[in-house]
């Protein structure tokens, strides 16, 4: 959970997953700050100040906070590029994550990944990976790695509807589910990958029924919803965490903008995407959270100037960084390793 | 002749063959509906139908291999790999099948097949997506390598590329789709394994293809400026390559640099500096020098991503040091 | 079917998938013909007359049999490695096959391929393949061609359980499904990929189910019957070419041998290959014709001749026939093109 | 010292790291139950149980991956592919993940891998089964290339690379297994970086590496009764390339060629003439020459086989052309 979720009321709330409302509110805010930090990278990349591809995640906020809210902090997580969300959710610094998209020194890979490439093993935050479905495998390794070393974290594994007619998935989920690994694989379903419907190139539309196939315990859930998403990984996580192998989560949703900044749109109406934005996660909840008392207007607007405040203090403190000194590029090609230069230590 | 796009040159290359042979189709990720990443293919898919512009799903390997087994069934299937490094995901079709089946079937089975892909770096887009890995396919026999520089470069090799009976791999650069040049209206065909000298020289001689031809043409002028008159090749394809080319430039001009985006160590360059040496020794007054990529994953930040690539400053200097104490 | 398959008897019989006597008696002698010809390759191979990697196809010879029995001579037959059953089946030349065994010109592909890559494209047999799953993709191609040209022909994709974990077999069959190509899968499952049994590496042991995570048309069939094969095949085919998509058969076998001459067989129990022996297709069937009276012992004696005779000849052929020529080493790494060469045509 | 096989040597590596570095296990297809296809790892399954021991299933591209994931998470895994020929199902995750996690993290990420792999050809396996593209991991910033030649380098090249914080590429050649030489009992490190001159020589270099190693000392012998003084160079890593030392045997012989089993335009022997003349130039008294494999896709016949790979005869065929009117 974003760690700028501090919130205004203290009581417990009945409607959501068993949490408090200091809980339920934690997690709007954290889908405002990233809605606000995505638009504010939208407007530094309309202002040249991003460049590279730059995939929002704006629609989509419930599922990263949801189920990232539902894991362990130490608990592994693996995602594609539009990670973003992720990042954030799990509580990585949203000024190092802006200073990372305008490539400067003091991002959260300084400078050398980009958009597409966050990582902050400190929050146990495995990166963001640009092949489709190339993260897999390594959510697999990570898994077997927790497994064999007797532990009880595990792996979460973010993936788009795209990647599931990739090799890679099937290998990843055949052999997560026949080795039994920690793996908790999370599929995104946004109905597009790039301009291609799911239906058009996917043999089987419901995404968990494939996972199904390999024996895995696999279920949908409303991904507009964060407590859905919540409740749905907590439960799968736990699963997951006991050795009962892993499981897969598929996470309804929709992306509000294009797939990049420079999707025009072709495959999709305006009128679709009018109605999911009528599921915007980040106003229903709000809208929820009004109804029940635990928030009230004037909260929300502390919220919202807080989330602004957030995201105005990311990009400036992204602007005011050095970028990263031309000496560095060939550093860390290699882990420095005398024993293999120095020769024969027997 | 009308000036157009290398991006709209392409487009000219494939709708030519896609109105005038039945048996081409093209399939690949987002080139219909999406109308292509770099918007080559835009609008073909509402012009030919889905039947000759398929979408596929996001599975490179049996994208291509399709393609490969559609070409051994008499078809000549384009097959778009979005950019060179997604192939990597289809590189066992393309080794393994496409560029052995000929030969291993003692000539029974023919694979008439264009891959095309974006290739390069410089647009900012990290270490996973800024590959310029096309000296691996020139490394393979049986493939053909197509590396076009310009928009007149783009139509006419991709129009014999098409009509070749052999597999090609045709690889774009990514910061050239929006770069323009004269292109006549009608289709031509240049052919495989023949370097256009683009500017002619006799003090040294810069090899380049693809993005590169364009940096060492800068360079050639910069170079002018302090009396050295360098010759710039355009290789057009790296396999065939045209050794005969090349070796009649540097006979001429008695050095030469190759210049390429790509990581220097074990890379194609080495491939013409090695040739270059063993079939013109004695012509040579200098070492043959390369200017190549950065030993690292391509970094996203803007200026470490320019140093890690080959820049005309670079070839100057290269130049200068070669012509040392001559023209200068 | 063998090319030799010539029978004794013209009456119809009742027992055998509507089949007359004299074509169950031509399974028969396929399958003996198949037999036959992978001892003398065995005994070939320790003489030292064959090199490199040698697979032989006994135990299994009722899946080639029936299945290609079933099809068209037309439909396009691409398999693995394991593929002299294959080629036999088609009715592609003993003696060739034989020969491209030794690495003589006579064989099938002048000794480029050797046994792992037999092709005769006049049989419309598009090949042996070495790298696992590899060849799913060619499959898949084929099938679109035809349906593209609009004919009727299918594809029909031999390969081993070893494959289904590989992502080319998942990426094959969802684009199979998606497209309804015309391809037909016969996945042997002989419950080793090498020395690795089926449940070890795969999810899912019953292989036909995860074809049906395609929501492609899968059965399994009895792979030591060679009737049974054949019904299952004529009836997916039948499907398969009536534009109904793709459709999977799996053929429960096993290998008598090891995987390669070169295969130790730690992993396997004498006990259990003996069981499995009793089990032999050939004998099976050769039981149920001579009591049914179909066949009789002198005809059975003097199909073995005849196929010992196809056998040796063969190996006498390949014997024979001359190596290719030195100076043939770089011919047709290109089709000419002169094309291409000549420069612009336009 | 013992005389005791390649594959020996590198069951004594291994089973070091077994017994005793816990973060040690290994993975692959076939190298527990079955014993290993060349038999490297067989009796390990028994001995080391099957945590440490997995056979994977036949899906390359995870069992890679999932190397690199456990990797991350600060185990040592070691990875068998086979044969480098499946190595190219898994290629993306070497060069897309292995090879630049270190890098793009900025340092935050290790992933201390070591994927063997057998390569070469020779053993009539055909042409999908007898690459040797080594000269591709060598190209590939934040990996290293290990190629041992002899049982001595295998076992101390083997457990420097198990003790190296990098992915290591460690590639066998098939045609070794069975050699024998001397080993020593005890664990031993061979550096990389570090050629071996496994015989010193005053007229010519034959810089061979892995199975080229042997036909280049044969071929220095053969040479030797011709009068010609061939120095062979063992490289045993290519990336990191022992630039100096090649370097210095070349300013001494004044003449170099490279052997190699890979098809030789765009392959790994280019780089390595291209950095003779680059950085010995005046110090050459003849073309760098290459005795490399046949351009075509390996054929499975036994004579076509051996016509296609380089050969001593070849060998000693350019040496005197280079030698000509020297020494001799
Ligand atoms: C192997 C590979 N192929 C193609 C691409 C190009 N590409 C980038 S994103 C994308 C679509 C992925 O869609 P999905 O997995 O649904 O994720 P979403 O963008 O919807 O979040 C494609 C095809 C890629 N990055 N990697
Ligand atoms: C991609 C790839 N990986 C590994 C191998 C090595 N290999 C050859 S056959 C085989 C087992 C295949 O088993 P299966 O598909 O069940 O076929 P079977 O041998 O039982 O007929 C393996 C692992 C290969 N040829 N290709
Ligand atoms: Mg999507
Ligand atoms: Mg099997």
């Amino acid at each position: 959970m974003g760690q700028h979720g501090k919130t205004g009321t203290l009581t417990r709330h009945d409607g959501g997953a068993g949490m408090t409302g200091d809980e339920l509110v934690a997690l709007l805010h954290t889908m405002m700050e990233i809605r606000r930090f995505e638009e504010k990278a939208a407007e530094m990349y309309a202002r040249g100040k991003i460049h590279g591809f730059l995939h929002l995640y704006i629609g989509q906020e419930a599922v990263a906070t949801g189920a990232i809210a539902a894991l362990r902090p130490d608990d592994y997580i693996v995602s594609h590029y539009r990670e973003h969300g992720h990042a954030l959710a799990r509580g990585v610094d949203p000024k190092r994550v802006m200073a990372e998209l305008f490539g400067k020194e003091t991002g959260v890979t300084g400078g050398r990944g980009g958009s597409m490439h966050l990582f902050d093993v400190s929050k146990s935050f495995l990166g963001g990976y640009a092949i489709v479905a190339g993260h897999m495998p390594l959510a697999c390794g990570l898994g077997l790695a927790e497994q064999y070393k007797g532990s009880d974290r595990i792996a979460v594994n973010f993936l788009g509807d795209g990647a599931v007619n990739e090799g890679e998935f099937h290998e990843a989920l055949n052999l997560a589910a026949v080795w039994k690994l920690p793996v908790l694989f999370i599929c995104e379903n946004n109905f597009y990958g790039m301009g291609t419907a799911v239906q058009r190139v996917s043999a089987l539309v419901e995404v968990y029924k494939r996972a199904e196939a390999y024996g895995m315990h696999a279920e949908q859930a409303d991904g507009m919803d964060v407590l859905a998403m919540y409740e749905a990984t907590a439960r799968l996580a736990k699963r997951v965490r006991a050795g009962e192998g892993p499981a897969f989560l598929e996470a309804i949703c929709y992306r509000f903008r294009g797939h990049s900044m420079a999707d025009p749109e072709f495959y999709r109406t305006k009128g679709e995407v009018d109605r999911w934005r009528t599921l915007d996660p980040i106003a229903s909840l709000k809208r929820r959270l009004l109804a029940d008392g635990v928030l009230t207007e004037e909260r929300v607007a502390d919220m919202q100037a807080e989330v602004d405040d957030i995201a105005r203090e990311a990009a400036e403190f992204a602007e005011q960084s050095p970028p990263p000194p031309t000496e560095s590029l060939t550093r860390d090609v290699y882990v420095d390793a005398p024993s293999a230069e120095e020769g024969s230590r027997a | 002749m009308p000036e157009i796009t290398y991006r709209e040159a392409l487009r000219q290359a494939m709708r030519y063959q896609l109105r005038n042979d039945e048996r081409v189709f093209l399939m690949g990720e987002d080139i219909g509906a999406y109308g292509g990443s770099y918007a080559v293919t835009k609008g073909f898919m509402d012009e030919f139908g889905e039947r000759r512009v398929k979408d596929t799903p996001i599975a490179e390997s049996v994208v291509v291999g399709a393609g490969i087994g559609a070409a051994m069934a008499g078809l000549r299937p384009m097959v778009e790999l979005m950019t060179i490094n997604f192939s990597l995901l289809a590189i066992d079709q393309i080794v393994n099948n496409a560029s052995k089946l000929h030969y291993m079937s003692n000539g029974q089975i023919r694979v008439p097949l264009v891959i095309r892909m974006a290739g390069g770096a410089g647009s900012q887009l990290g270490a996973q997506h800024s590959h310029s890995l096309e000296g691996w396919y020139a490394h393979v026999p049986g493939l053909k390598v197509v590396v076009p520089a310009t928009p007149y470069d783009a139509k006419g090799l991709l129009t014999t590329a098409f009509e070749d009976e052999n597999p090609v791999i045709f690889i774009e650069h990514t910061a050239l789709y929006a770069s323009k040049g004269e292109v006549p209206e009608e289709i031509y065909r240049l052919p495989f394994g023949r370097a256009e000298v683009m500017r002619p020289g006799a003090d040294l001689t810069l090899i380049g293809y693809s993005g590169s031809v364009h940096q060492a043409r800068r360079a050639a002028q910069q170079l002018a400026a302090q009396d050295i008159d360098a010759e710039v090749l355009n290789l057009r394809t790296l396999r065939p390559l045209d050794v005969d080319g090349i070796i009649a430039s540097v006979r001429k001009t008695h050095r030469a640099i190759v210049i390429e985006d790509d990581w220097k160590f074990g890379g194609f360059g080495g491939e013409i500096v090695a040739l270059i040496q063993e079939l013109a020794f004695d012509d040579l007054d200098a070492p043959v020098l390369r200017c190549s990529g950065a030993d690292v994953p391509m970094p996203y930040a803007g200026a470490l991503e320019q140093a890690a690539l080959p820049q005309e400053a670079g070839i100057v200097a290269l130049a200068l040091r070669l012509c040392e104490g001559e023209a200068a």
